[in-house]
Order: structure tokens, then sequence, then C-alpha cells
């Protein structure tokens, strides 16, 4: 351990409330952009950070290695770098590792050791894990950064990739040179955290597999959804908000199969009487999502944007205790805190609405999904 | 008569300008201490039966009335203290078993006491209950452990049988025998009223309570009094009692004085015979046998109604509640020691069993640490005194709370603990229908509404102020909780951090 | 119109209520100055044998025989309820002797008083109802 | 007459320059989400173009706003006098604790638009929504006016829900031919009668004139009229230790 | 619709009462004899004694005239009546037209012949306010009275006058006082008491000459007196109603509704005979209360609404210088007797129901409980007897009937 995490707490050994900055866009041609759009969008927001977290999530980056994980890590000392990479290559093929490439920015200091790899389980241990390929990733990334000390997966999906740091994230987005990558999506988040520790791993996005979170609040259920989630296999080392929401949208659409919308109307789910006023069906299915998985139900503020392969997910709390707006302009959906972030990038979007809380916006590319921004929406008419 | 090592524990103390002999004390006190002495046209007293039970004092219309602790004492002695000398006397005088009721007096720790609860500043609202949703209802029972879909991809929807409460307290066990009709109707309606549930106890459920089905409790317990199959289709759930915290390990008997034609007809047993519930359940000698009940009561019942497996807390605890959740129980009912009784012997309520904290915070950790908290609702009693109390029990872990001296309080017990003399003044504990008379239904389930309604506005308040909105959210979040004053090892038991950490 | 209304399986035959009516009908304000050491004129009575009782006070009845067949026009109907002017009265009994529910009673002035629901003392309420730790006297409309 | 380019620049640059200019009328244009705008002008004229920041015209104490554009969250947070023109939409939280003069909003309103509005003798706050507002409008209102007029909603209720919870002042007239669905108990919702009308051709001039919406179209509809049932709902909640 | 009274008193108080509970619009008339107002008759006892004033006295106040929008004619006498034509010729020469008639004409002391009557100066009769104001003009506190008749009327006359007066002597021709409404052992326990307070009796007597001052007595006994009382009895004012051709026993005949035989007209109260519950008789039944429940009853019925009263009994509630007297009834049948210092019960049963009481002194707590017993003709199997007929209590009665007393509609 260096340093400058011996004599801080590291993140993960206090819990650290945040409020923060979010923005989002995904062209749903699938045609890819660089992150400097995400960049701007985010530098409008720079009131709602503090310096101490930025990051980026970026779909569709790495075309030329689509099937192959690719794992980011931060490394802090060679010591954990060699365990870790001994623990990668006695779990999975390791097609390419290098060194991220970074920039010196003078915002951004006490930088760890950022390396990326593209990997695939070995066949062998996959086979005897009796897991499927995803699973396997999953436990294995836990483990690393469960039982290895200054070793931290921070990106862990396909096609995809996470770059955060403690800094604004206007200069994250410059110190890892992201004009230089090419993505259908992107999500950004600049961050506020209540508590002193700014730790890279700490920043957002937070990830596992292909799934990436951005999230702006504190929520109020914590404690709550974490040990349950954690009954699951999932170990929240962070003990950050969006730490415990990925894991829950990985068990509830992944490992349970859940569509998104029914991910929502769990970790969002619909007042009693909200459900009261349904028709039969959809009371039984809101009855029994929110019952059976009553303590995924999230409290507290919060406003997200999931990125997964394919798509963008953003969902406010059922009170809608934070800002978000979302906008389309031609194939692409923007979704930001604040209409401003949207309109410095997009001066003109076809149209503009403001998300319903607990009702998810869903944009996905038109190859995989449904192609169109969907859910409950308020509109902002005369535009 | 022989000497009475015994001098009476309260002096009543009458303020004769103020008492204008209306006699209410005297009509009031089944233990007859006041008596109106025509010659002087004067009150009196005989203290020596006197119970401290505030029946005199409550009624006496210009607080003529109080009852004091005698100042009588024996030469101090911080070992042998008087109590310990009197009960010795007690015992050396009638070769008995100390009997006592309701919960221990004994200075236990009570580490509700000891835990704080957070509140919400700046980085997240705390929220206005009065306003905003603020939700509580909870389902008790068995949850999916697997997604589910048809043919068409929708999703099944059959949960295994739940509770719905629309406030996380029910109340407890407590059976028509050891308290009275009309205690047991207030239970009933105040349930029906609140959207919550009222237990059985294992006394049988009296015919004109069939009607509140839907928000009892129907229990089964070693005496299996008054069960058949109407019974148990007649509740909400099943509760298997195995143990109860005031008496683990013990069972009880209801006195044949006690089986008036009403109690003889609702246990189904003989009139004026005693009622005697064995200690164990002798189907259940061990882990598998009560999986072996659990599904007959699920059989007899097709399966419609939850089963609820009752057991007091004890050393072990987490393990045998791991067994109860793989026995095929949906909710899993564990009562401290603290907890409240009829009549139990005292050294095995002052001296069995462990917290309910303690056992609940264990409970839960060691069911999530198996990966099965979510295959079982879990229920605690065992003197829940305030919402402050729930509240602290849900962050713990608890689904709900069971409330019953609360409850008995609310109704006017004065926790005199002599339930077991069945002369209660406050027409509780007692099948005497002059004393039974005493407590009103309607005023009776009024109180515990309002009671109910008032922690339930606390805890919603308290909720709020932790920024949460849905009592589900709430539930195993100890991070809402900080020990004050406790050692490390509480702590670690508890799983929260000390206050100022 | 509010009446009290008596249930009987309620009432413990504690007497309370006749002493809270002869207080709040003393004109006092404290209970004990009212009542000690007085033999207790209240307006209304408790009748008890073995376990039953009950209290039974003026009904307020809408054909009230007491008002019929009072000589002096002493006792009238006021929005339903039957009051007494006392001053009007002459002490004859014609009101006990109509009354079939035995509800009036004389005062210690030798004037006939009843249960006028305490609208006319300082209560306002009927005190008996307050006073009744049972509800077994209750002050509604029905 | 001052005319400013924002763009980028930051909002405290920006406020400042405001503050420091002698001109009665002021332009921004090219704004991108600066916050606190005009926070607490008097006696100046502020036209803003483009998308005006969180608080816009906090404080505001007697001048007049005007976004063409949309606004974002907590418009007018505690404005005490003046005017905030809105040709366009709002976000969350508009009007929060405004205790006088009046936001006019062409379009639609976020969550929680009114939440503490209060009234104190000749201060009488006015928020007028031209379509629709999310859930939770009006909560906790004390005093004031609220209206929604539901253009463009077909006769539907224009507001989310929990509309006026907490409400224990003021008043909400929604224009609209259904209720709010999950109204709280703390309040009373009538039908509006002649005397209502009357109060809302008034409250409803400026509005129409400023946005050129035909008053008599708007006044020939139906409106609900939403007010608390108490000023003290919290009495009966509590008893003394 | 015009509605005339005539009468004044309770009768025609009820009447109105009646009337506007249905009618509030028709036109009401009352003809009254007296000076006065309309007041109670029995209240002039109590006026001697000055427990009540003239202001007090009156039964309904001019409001009550006025809210009801009734012309109250004073001092007019009724003198003739044409059931034919619907008219009423009054002495001052004018004739009133009515659509409803009812007479509430009352009754009037019945003095007999006796020898030397005339010479008496202060001579009187106790029915009316006027007569009780004549005779307080003369009282003097030496003066000696002397009363005919023990009967309710004689004896108030007594307890009002004593104590203001040297002596009061009362002279009947019946062995005991009260007659009429007491039995031999009730009659000796007032009379006691009051002879114990100095009244003096003379009973199973009568004048046989009056000089000025003197009175002899059939006995040979020579009473000196300074004011003669006459108070032997009472008798119905039928003559209008006899010239109309109504049909007249000793009081105009009327049904259930109070209707005589004469179309559109009415009788109520002392003037009017009635059934008798408990006898199955007409009776006159000179009692304040059956004379309001009679012109209640009259009233309604004139105006539309019939609600037959059948529930007259004789009754009577006394008191005299505290001893209170309750009697109601036949005194036929079985009997039920208890008698305790200062406490006299005597209960009538026949047929397994409750005909008669004679209560006196404590026994007369709660009367009404038994009264009602006899009224609503209660079967003495379905009540707790023996309790009732120690005390009156509605614990004799079931439950169910307790119930709808105490918890149901009244």
């Amino acid at each position: 351990m260096d340093g400058y995490h011996q004599h801080q707490y590291l993140e993960g050994e206090v819990r650290i409330p945040s409020g923060c900055a979010i923005s989002g866009i995904i062209d749903r041609s699938g045609k890819r952009f660089s992150g400097s759009d995400a960049i701007t969008s985010i530098s409008v927001m720079h009131d709602r950070s503090n310096g101490l977290g930025g990051g980026f999530a970026g779909y569709g980056i790495y075309p030329e290695y689509e099937d192959f994980t690719a794992l980011h890590i931060f490394y802090y000392g060679s010591e954990a770098k060699r365990k870790t990479e001994e623990f990668l290559e006695e779990h999975f093929d390791l097609i390419n590792l290098s060194k991220i490439p970074t920039e010196k920015h003078r915002a951004i200091t006490d930088e760890p050791l950022i390396w990326r790899y593209f990997v695939m389980p070995l066949p062998t241990k996959l086979a005897s894990s009796q897991l499927d390929e995803d699973e396997y990733t999953a436990r294995c990334v836990i483990r690393i950064n469960k039982e290895i000390d200054g070793s931290y997966v921070f990106s862990s999906g396909k096609n995809m990739g996470v770059f955060k740091a403690v800094g604004y994230p206007e200069d994250v987005g410059a110190f890892y040179r992201l004009d230089d990558y090419k993505g259908y999506s992107w999500t950004v988040h600049g961050r506020y955290p209540t508590n002193t520790p700014g730790w890279w791993g700490g920043a957002h996005p937070f990830s596992l597999l292909s799934y990436s979170v951005v999230h702006n609040g504190e929520i109020s259920s914590y404690d709550a959804n974490r040990r349950f989630i954690e009954m699951y296999g999932y170990a929240c080392t962070l003990k950050t908000d969006t730490e415990v929401i990925t894991y829950m949208i990985d068990y509830l659409h992944r490992r349970q199969g859940l569509t998104l919308e029914e991910v929502s109307s769990v970790i969002a789910a619909p007042f009693w009487s909200t459900i009261e006023c349904k028709d039969e069906e959809e009371r039984n299915a809101l009855t029994y999502l929110r019952n059976t998985f009553a303590s995924m139900l999230i409290t507290g503020p919060f406003s997200i944007i999931l990125g997964y392969n394919g798509g963008l997910m953003a969902l406010n709390d059922r009170l809608k205790l934070r800002s978000m707006v979302a906008a389309e302009k031609g194939d692409k959906i923007f979704i930001a805190s604040e209409e401003a972030a949207i309109r410095i990038i997009e001066p003109n979007p076809d149209r503009l609405w403001y998300p319903i809380g607990g009702k998810p916006v869903i944009a996905e590319l038109y190859t995989t999904g449904q192609g169109g921004a969907h859910g409950h929406q308020l509109p902002v008419s005369g535009l | 008569m022989a000497i009475n090592y015994l001098y009476p524990d309260f002096e009543v103390q009458r303020n004769e300008s103020r008492c204008i002999t209306c006699r209410v004390c005297e009509r009031q006190c089944a233990n007859l201490v006041h008596h109106y002495d025509a010659e002087t046209g004067r009150m009196t007293s005989d203290e020596s039966l006197c119970v401290n039970c505030h029946r005199c004092v409550s009624l006496c219309p210009t607080r003529a009335l109080k009852i004091v602790k005698t100042d009588h004492v024996f030469k101090e002695n911080a070992n042998w203290r008087g109590e310990v000398i009197q009960d010795i006397y007690r015992q050396a005088e009638t070769g008995g078993v100390l009997l006592a009721s309701m919960g221990t007096p004994k200075p236990y720790p009570v580490y509700w006491d000891k835990m704080l609860i957070n509140a919400s500043q700046v980085t997240n609202p705390s929220i206005d209950p009065l306003r905003e949703p603020m939700e509580t209802t909870t389902f008790l029972g068995k949850k999916s452990t697997t997604i589910r879909r048809d043919e068409q991809g929708k999703l099944i929807t059959d949960t295994t049988p739940q509770l719905k409460l629309a406030i996380p307290i029910m109340f407890s066990a407590m059976s028509y025998g050891s308290i009275s009709y009309n205690a047991h109707k207030s239970l009933a309606l105040a349930a029906e009223q609140l959207g919550t549930f009222y237990n059985t106890g294992e006394g049988g459920l009296h015919e004109d309570f069939y009607r509140h089905g839907k928000n009892t409790i129907v229990q089964v317990a070693s005496g299996r009094f008054g069960v058949h199959p109407g019974y148990l289709n007649a509740g909400a759930a099943i509760e298997i009692k195995m143990g109860q915290g005031a008496k683990p390990g013990i069972g009880g008997h209801l006195p044949g004085s006690k089986i008036g034609q009403d109690i003889s007809k609702t246990r189904m047993i003989p009139l004026h015979s005693d009622a005697i519930s064995p200690a164990p359940h002798h189907d259940i000698y061990s882990i598998e046998d009560l999986r072996q009940l659990v599904y007959a009561l699920k059989e007899a019942t097709n399966y419609t109604k939850p089963v609820i497996v009752k057991v007091a807390a004890v050393h072990n605890i987490s393990a045998i509640a791991s067994g109860i959740a793989r026995s095929g129980a949906d909710i899993i009912a564990i009562d401290g020691f603290r907890g409240g009784t009829g009549a139990a012997p005292a050294r095995i309520r002052d001296n069995v069993g462990i917290p309910i904290e303690l056992a609940l915070a264990s409970v839960d950790e060691r069911l999530r640490a198996e990966g099965i908290r979510n295959q079982v609702s879990l229920v605690v009693g065992g003197s829940i005194r305030s919402s402050a109390d729930v509240i602290k029990a849900i962050a713990l872990g608890a689904d709900a709370i069971y409330i019953a001296t609360s409850a008995l309080i609310a109704l006017g017990c004065h926790l005199c603990r002599t339930c077991h003399s069945g002369k209660c003044n406050w027409g509780i504990a007692t099948q005497n229908p002059e004393l039974v008379k005493r407590l009103n239904p309607e005023i009776g389930s009024e109180h515990l509404v309002n009671l109910l309604t008032a922690w339930n506005h606390e805890i919603k308040e308290m909720m709020g102020g932790m920024g949460i909105n849905s009592i589900e959210a709430l539930k195993g979040n100890r991070l809402m909780l900080r020990g004050i004053g406790l050692c490390d090892a509480e702590l670690r038991i508890l799983g929260i951090s000390h206050a100022g950490a | 119109m509010k009446r009290v209304y008596v249930n009987e399986a309620w009432c413990l035959g504690c007497h309370l209520c006749e002493y809270y009516c002869a207080y709040a009908n003393s004109g006092l304000t404290d209970m004990v100055k009212a009542l000690k050491d007085k033999v207790i004129r209240p307006r209304l009575t408790i009748e008890q044998e073995g376990t039953i009782s009950f209290a039974v006070s003026c009904r307020h009845c809408t054909e009230p025989l007491c008002m019929k067949s009072c000589i002096a026009g002493a006792i009238s109907c006021k929005d339903g309820l039957i009051v007494i002017d006392q001053s009007k009265c002459v002490n004859c009994y014609s009101c006990i002797m109509a009354c079939p529910y035995g509800a009036l009673m004389p005062s210690e002035e030798q004037v006939m008083q009843k249960c006028e629901l305490c609208a006319t003392n300082s209560h306002g309420q009927p005190v008996c109802v307050q006073g009744c730790p049972n509800k077994a006297i209750v002050y509604e409309e029905r | 007459m001052k005319h400013i380019v924002v763009k980028s620049r930051d909002y405290q640059e920006v406020n400042q320059e405001i503050r420091s200019t002698k001109d009665k009328n002021i332009v921004l244009s090219e704004v991108f989400g600066q916050r606190y705008l005009g926070s607490s002008l008097k006696d100046r004229e502020l036209t803003i173009e483009g998308t005006a920041g969180n608080a816009l015209g906090c404080f505001l104490d007697g001048g007049i706003i005007t976004v063409h554009g949309n606004a974002q969250d907590a418009t007018g947070d505690t404005m005490n006098d003046g005017k905030i023109v809105i040709h366009g939409s709002c976000g969350d939280g508009t009007g929060l604790a405004m205790r006088g003069g009046a936001i006019y909003i062409r379009d639609s309103s976020g969550y929680r638009s009114g939440i503490h509005m209060k009234a104190y003798e000749d201060k009488q706050p006015l928020l007028i929504i031209g379509e629709r507002a999310g859930s939770f409008l009006g909560e906790y209102q004390a005093g004031g006016t609220i209206i929604v007029l539901g253009r463009n909603q077909a006769g539907k209720s224009p507001v989310g829900y929990f509309c006026g919870t907490g409400m224990h002042g003021g008043t909400i007239y929604l224009r609209c031919d259904t209720l709010p669905v999950s109204l709280p108990p703390q309040v009373a919702v009538r039908d509006a009668d002649e005397a209502d009308m009357q109060v809302l051709g008034g409250l409803l001039e400026e509005y129409c004139s400023l946005f050129a919406f035909d008053k008599t179209e708007l006044l020939a509809s139906h409106f609900f009229v939403l007010q608390p049932n108490s000023a003290t709902p919290y009495k009966m909640l509590y008893t003394h230790v | 619709m015009h509605y005339l009274i005539i009468g004044n008193s309770i009768a025609a108080a009820a009447v109105i009462e009646g009337i506007r509970s249905q009618d509030p619009e028709g036109a009401i008339t009352v003809v009254g004899e007296e000076r006065q107002a309309c007041y109670a008759r029995p209240l002039i006892s109590y006026l001697l004694q000055g427990k009540t004033d003239e202001e007090k006295m009156r039964y309904r106040d001019q409001a009550f005239f006025d809210k009801h929008k009734v012309t109250v004619l004073c001092e007019t006498r009724a003198s003739h009546l044409d059931a034919g034509t619907k008219t009423v010729a009054l002495d001052d020469g004018t004739t009133l037209t009515y659509d409803k008639l009812v007479l509430a004409t009352g009754s009037s002391p019945f003095i007999p012949p006796m020898e030397g009557l005339g010479q008496v100066k202060h001579r009187f009769t106790f029915l009316t306010l006027d007569d009780a104001l004549a005779l307080q003009q003369v009282v003097k506190g030496d003066s000696r009275v002397l009363i005919l008749g023990a009967g309710l009327i004689g004896l108030k006359c007594a307890e009002g006058l004593f104590g203001q007066v040297r002596s009061i002597t009362v002279v009947d021709l019946a062995p005991r006082i009260l007659a009429s409404i007491l039995d031999e052992k009730g009659s000796a326990q007032v009379q006691e008491h009051l002879q114990q307070k100095g009244l003096t009796f003379h009973l199973s007597d009568r004048v046989k000459e009056f000089t000025a001052n003197e009175a002899l007595l059939e006995s040979g006994t020579i009473v000196g007196f300074d004011m003669l009382v006459v108070a032997v009895g009472v008798k119905p004012n039928t003559s209008l109603a006899k010239e109309a051709g109504l049909a007249v026993n000793r009081g105009i005949v009327v049904d259930t509704s109070m209707r005589t035989s004469g179309k559109d007209i009415w009788a109520a109260g002392d003037c009017a005979e009635a059934e008798e519950l408990v006898s199955g008789q007409h009776k006159v039944l000179p009692l304040l209360c059956n004379a309001y429940l009679q012109g209640e009853t009259a009233g309604k019925d004139m105006a539309g609404l019939t609600e037959p009263f059948n529930q007259a009994i004789a009754m009577n509630a006394i008191s005299f210088f505290g001893l209170h007297v309750i009697t109601a009834g036949l005194y036929e049948g079985e009997e039920k007797l208890f008698a305790e210092e200062g406490s006299y019960k005597r209960l009538f049963v026949r047929d397994n129901h409750l005909i008669g009481y004679i209560l006196i002194g404590k026994a007369v707590e709660r009367a009404g409980i038994y009264t009602a017993l006899i009224r609503n003709q209660t079967a003495l199997d379905t009540i707790d007897f023996d309790l009732i007929s120690r005390q009156p209590a509605l614990m004799a009665f079931a439950k169910s009937v307790r119930q709808q007393q105490l918890g149901g509609s009244v």
C-alpha cells in the first residue's frame, strides 16, 4: 500500500455518502463517437463535483476484442500486480495486456499503476467450475478485489471500459485521452463525496462485467441492501451506494433474468398505494416483485444511469429527489442531471423531457433492443 | 396462627383530608384490601392483601390514595437482599416452587437502550411522514428464490402464502384462559382495525372469534388444546409454539379451577380439569420432527397458511433458527428472555434464556451467512416497549415485532405481576366474570389501536428522519444503529459500530 | 339528540357516576369540598342486584310525562333537553308519580332535580359519562 | 440595455456583472445552466436566452426575469417579490418556499412545484403552470395560489401523485375534468364556483397576455379547487410525555 | 280554519300545543272567564303558603300565546253554544264562529245547601286564583278557620293557611280524611301527621246550622270561626254542552280522541268524562295530568292527527307538611302491604296486573315506575314482581326490556 493510503481511510473502510452529477449519451444507430461530448457535458455541471472523483464508461470502444473481457486494474505497487497477474494467468487466457495510455495532467496526481488486460476464461477451469462465463468472471473479479491487497479491478466488461480517477471529471477525461476512444454510448460522473478520501477505485462509474453505474444521490437503504445482496456471493468492499446498486442490478438482471423494467420496479418499487391502483395482472406482478425482493428496495434520493452492452437505462428514485433530464436528437438520446449539460452538446434536441420518478428511461441500439427511448415521461413541449 | 416472617411489601396511603368515602376502592378491590368502617365513617385498609395493582388508585376520584413501598427493611446486605430472604421464608414455609408472572424484573442489560438511531443531515433529505408517502406495510412469509415465467414470458406470481401487515407489529400469543374473553376480544378487534394479527396462544379459539379469523394466528402448542381442522383453517396463519421466552424448556398448566364452561369448550377439555401443556411436543424430539409437524399442518390446510415456528431465545438460537428455516417454516418467531407470561417458575423466568436483541442479531446474521434469510421471515418479541425498540429490532434484521406486555399495559395492566392469582383487578388475567367485565373491549381495542397508531407515527417519523420511506429499507439496515456503552463482544454480536465510529 | 345511554354489560357498580354527578351539580370546583362528609344526592341512580348493575337517569323522553304532569309548568323541553325551573317547582311530586324511569328526585333544597345532561351546570358535558371507567354510560346520538 | 453573452462563463462572474451594471434591462444570451441568475434582483429586468440554471431568481425581490427556453431546478427559490416568466418549462422544486411575486410557466413544471409556498398579509405568491406539473405539487403549501391549466392534456388530471400532500394553507386550482389520484386526506376538493371563476379571471389576466393565450377559452373549462381541511394538520398527532 | 277553545287553563294550553304540533297556521281563539291568564289551579294553596307568586303560577306565559299566535279573550264567558250554526255567543253580546271547538270549561265548587250559611260573612270556596286572593285579603293572625271537607282541596287549603291563622278546624261527613284517595290506614297516618301539626278534625260529622261566627255540628259540637271555606267537592261545568244537546253524564262524554257527541266539538279536562283505563268505565278525572293529556289529544285530533289517549287513570300526588302521598288506580283485588316507620305502601294486584297503589312517606320514591306498570298494563309474570314490589326498579324488568328502556329510543 502506498503512502497516500496508509495515512487515510481507504474507500471501503468507511462508508462515503456522496452527491454528484451524471450524464449519458447513446447513439442508437451504433455509430461510434469520441468521449469528448461526455467531457463537455459533465463540465457544465462542474459545481456538482468537488474534484474528488470523476469517471467515464464507454461502450463499443474495443470492437477488435469484443469477445474478450477487458479488465482495467489499478495497482498500488508491483507486488499487487505480480499477485494479480499470477491469479489471472491461473484462471484466464490473456490475449493482450498493456498499460492504459494516460496523459500527465496537473490536476490528476497520485495515480496508481493502471493496466488493461483482454482475457477469456481458461476452458478447463470454466468447465470444472460449472459456472457460465459471466459468473466465472464475476467471481474472479470479486476475489481479486476482496483478497489481493493493493489491486482493484475497476472494469470487467466486454467491448466496454471504465476510466476513472480522483479529480474533476473533465480532467479525468483528458488524463485518459478519451478523445482517442470511440464508442456508441458514454456515461460520465462527477463526484462530490462528503467524506474525505477520494480514492481512484471509489470514483464512478462502478462496474461489474459489462454493467456500469453512475449515480447521483445517497441512499438510505444502503445496509439493508448490502446485507441482503451479500447473501448471494457479492462482497461490498467499497461501501458505496453505487457498488451495491450495481450488484443488485447484476443479480436481478443477469442472474434472476428480470427485465430492466422489472428491475426498476424492484429497486424503485412503486408505493403500495400506487400498486393498488393498477389492474390485477400488473398489481400482482408488482406486488410479487416488491415482496420477493423487499430488501432490494432502494430508498433515499438517487438518479442513476446504467450502462450495459447495447443500451443505457436512466432511473430516478420514486420520489424523484434528484434531478434528471432526457432528450432526443435523431439517433441520439441524452440523459443528464441538468438540462444545460445536454444543451451544451446538443442545443436543439428534437424533444426534451423530465423522466418520472421510479420509471426507467431505456435507450438501446436498434440492433439489440427496441431502439426507442421508452418509459414514462413528463414531456416538455414547445421545443 | 404461626409466626409470619413476611411483612407486606406495600403500604396503602389514604389522604384522609381528600377521601370522600365513595367506597369505590372497596368495591373495586378483588383482593379485599379496603373496608368501610360504619362506626367511624372512614375507610380502612389491610395492606397485607395489596398487590399494588393501582386499581383503587386509578379509580379514586379525589386522588386520595397512593401505594408506597414499605420502608420496613432487613438489615442492609448487598448479597442477602430482602427479596432473597423473603423468597427463602416463602419456600421454607410452603415447600413450593416460586411462581411469578409477567417478564423478569431483574436488572439485566436492555440492549435496546444501548443503541442509538441515525438521522439524515445534508447529504440525504429526511422525509416528513405526514405529507410524503411513508410505508410500513410488511409481508411475512417465504419469498421465491428464483423467478419463474409462463410461456408468454409473464411472471408467475403465486408466492407461498404470506401475511400482510399494515404495520410491522403483531400481538403475540396469549391464550384464552390466561387472559380473559374481553382481553381477547380487544386484541381481535384491534388487530382487525389495525390490519395486523393477534394470536390465540395455545388455548384454542373461542367460537365468537372465528369471525376475526383473517386477523388471527392460531397456535398449536404441546397441549394441542382446541386444535382441530376447523381451528387450523380459521386463522390466517398457524404458529407452532416450541417455547416461550419467559420459560424456555418449561411447559405450563392452567389449573382446573380456571377451566369454566367457556374455556372448557374452547380448549375442548372437561370442565374443571387441569389443562397441561407438556414442556416439549411429544412428536418433536428433533429438528426433522419439526419439519414433519410443519408439513402436517400445511397438508391439513392445503398449503394456504404460512406456518410460524415460535422458539425461545436460548444460547444456540442461531443454529436452531437455521434449522427451522430449513424445516419448511415460513416465519420464525423468537421470544426473548424478558418476555412475559401468565405464570412461570420465578427461577426459570429470571435465569433462563438470552436477550432478544442478541438473539435477533445473531440469527439474522447466521441466516444471511447461509444465504437463506429471504426464505423465512423473522418476528421477534420479548419486551418490546416502544416504537424505538421496534425500529431498532427491524434495523437489526427483524421483519416484524410481536408485542404482548405492551398490549396488556395498554389494556390497563399495571404490571403488578400477580396474574397467577386469577384476581386481576383490571379484568385481563382473570376468568372471574365480575372482573372480566371491567375490561370493555370497546375501550380496550381503542387503546390498542391508539397505541399502535401512535407507534406507527413515531416509526414513520424516525424512518423519515433516516430518509427511509419504506420499512423494508430499514430491515437489517444496521448502519442506522450505533452502540453506546457496549463492549466489543456486544458490538460484534449486534453487528453495529460504536457511536462516534 | 345526544342522550345518555346505558350499557349494563359494562357497568361495574362502582358508583363513581353518582359521585361525579353530585359533584358536577354542586356548583363547587373542588370535589372534596363538594362531597366530603356529605350525603350525596346524585341525579342518577345505580340499580344493583347481585352481579347486575346499571345507572338510571332521565331519558329526555320525546313525550315527557313529567312535563305533562307538572302542575307548576316548571318542567319544559328546550331543544329536546328536559329541564326543571326549580324556582317554579312546588315540590308536589307529580313528576315522580309520572316518570316511568324513576328519574326525578328531590334536591337538598326540597325542589325537584333530575339529570339535565350537565348542560345546565358548568361542566357542559355529562360528567357521569366522563367519569365512568368502563363506558357503561355513553353520551351519543342514536 | 446591456447584453451579456454567457456561453460557458462561470456563474459568479456573470452575476457579478449583472449586479455591477447600471442598465435597467439586461439580456443574457447563450446561457447554459448557470446558477443563481438574477438572485435577489430588484428593480431590474433580466431576459435570458438559453437554459437557465438551478435556483434561477432565488430570493428575487421585485425584479422581472424572462426566460426564452427552459429553466432547471428550484426556480424562484424563496422569492420574495417580482416575477419570473418562463417561455418553456421548469425542472423540479419550482417556487420552493416562495412567499411573494409570481412565476408564470408557459409549459410544464417538474416535481414538488410550489412546495411550501406561503402567504402573509400583502405577500400573496402566485404560480401558474400552463400544461402539467409533476408529483407532489403544492406539497406542504401554507398559502398563496397555484394554478395548473392542463393545456394539451385532454381534460386529464395535469398533476402527478400526492398533489397537495401536507397542504395547510392556500389554494390550488386545477383545470381538468378528472381529479388526480392519491389526493391526501388533508386536502378538500370542490368544483370551482362563480366566485372562484372571478378570482381566476383576475389571476390569469397577466399570464394570458404574456403568452397570448385565450383567457375566455381557458375559463370556459371546469376547474377543481383544492384547499386544506385544516391549518393545523399536526395538532392531533401528539401527546405529551 | 278557526279553532275555538272555551276555557283557559291546563287543557286549553295543551290543546294549543296539540294543534300547533300539526297545524302551524290555523287561527286559535281562547275564551276564558277569569281575569288571569292561564295558570294552574292546584298552585293556589302554595300561593297562600308563599311558595309561589302570581307571576310564577302562570302555566304558560304571554310569550307562549304570542309564539303560537293565539287570541286570548280574558274575563269573557261563553254563554251559549249553537252546534248547528257553529257559533258561540259570548256574554259581551258578541258571537264567535268556529270550525272546531273544544270545551275546556273545567269544574266549579259544589256548595250544598246549609242552614244559616247566608249569615256567614267570610265565606269562601277554594278553586280559583281569585278565591285564594280573596281569602288572603281577610286572613289575620288571630283568625279561626273552619274548613268543610277533608278532601284534597280542603286539606291543601288548610296547609296553605297553616301558620298564618290562629286555628284550623276541618269538618267532614266521612269517617276519615282523604277518603276518596286513601285507605283507612293511610288516612290515619296522614291525619295523625296533620293533627301533630295542630289541625283539628271533626269527622263523621256535618254542620247543622251556621250563625255568623259559629257552626253547630250534628254531633252537638260548636265550632267558632272567623272564616269559612267550603271545599266539599266540585262539579264539571257542562251547561254549554247540555244546551247544545251534547251527550253529558256527570261530565261531557268523550271518546278516546276527546270527541264529544257533537260534530266538530271536543272536550277535555275537568269537564270531560272519558274512559278510565283500569275500571274501563267513563269517569270524570279532575287531575291536571289528565287535563293536559286530554287537551293535547284533542288538539292533535282537531288538527288532523288521531292519537287515541286511553291510558287515563285516577292518580294523585299530594303532600302535607313534607309528608308525601302518591296514589293511583283502583284499590281492589289482592294486595301487598309494606309498612314501616315513616313509610306506607300498598299495592293492588288483579289478574296478573298492578291496578292500584297507595304510597306514603319514603315509599313514594320512583313511584312512576309503578304508575307505568298500571298504565302499560304490564303482565306481572314477565317481571320480577317480588323485587319491584319491595322497591320500584327497572332491575325487575327483563334485560331486553331494560336495554330498550335505557339504551334504546325513548
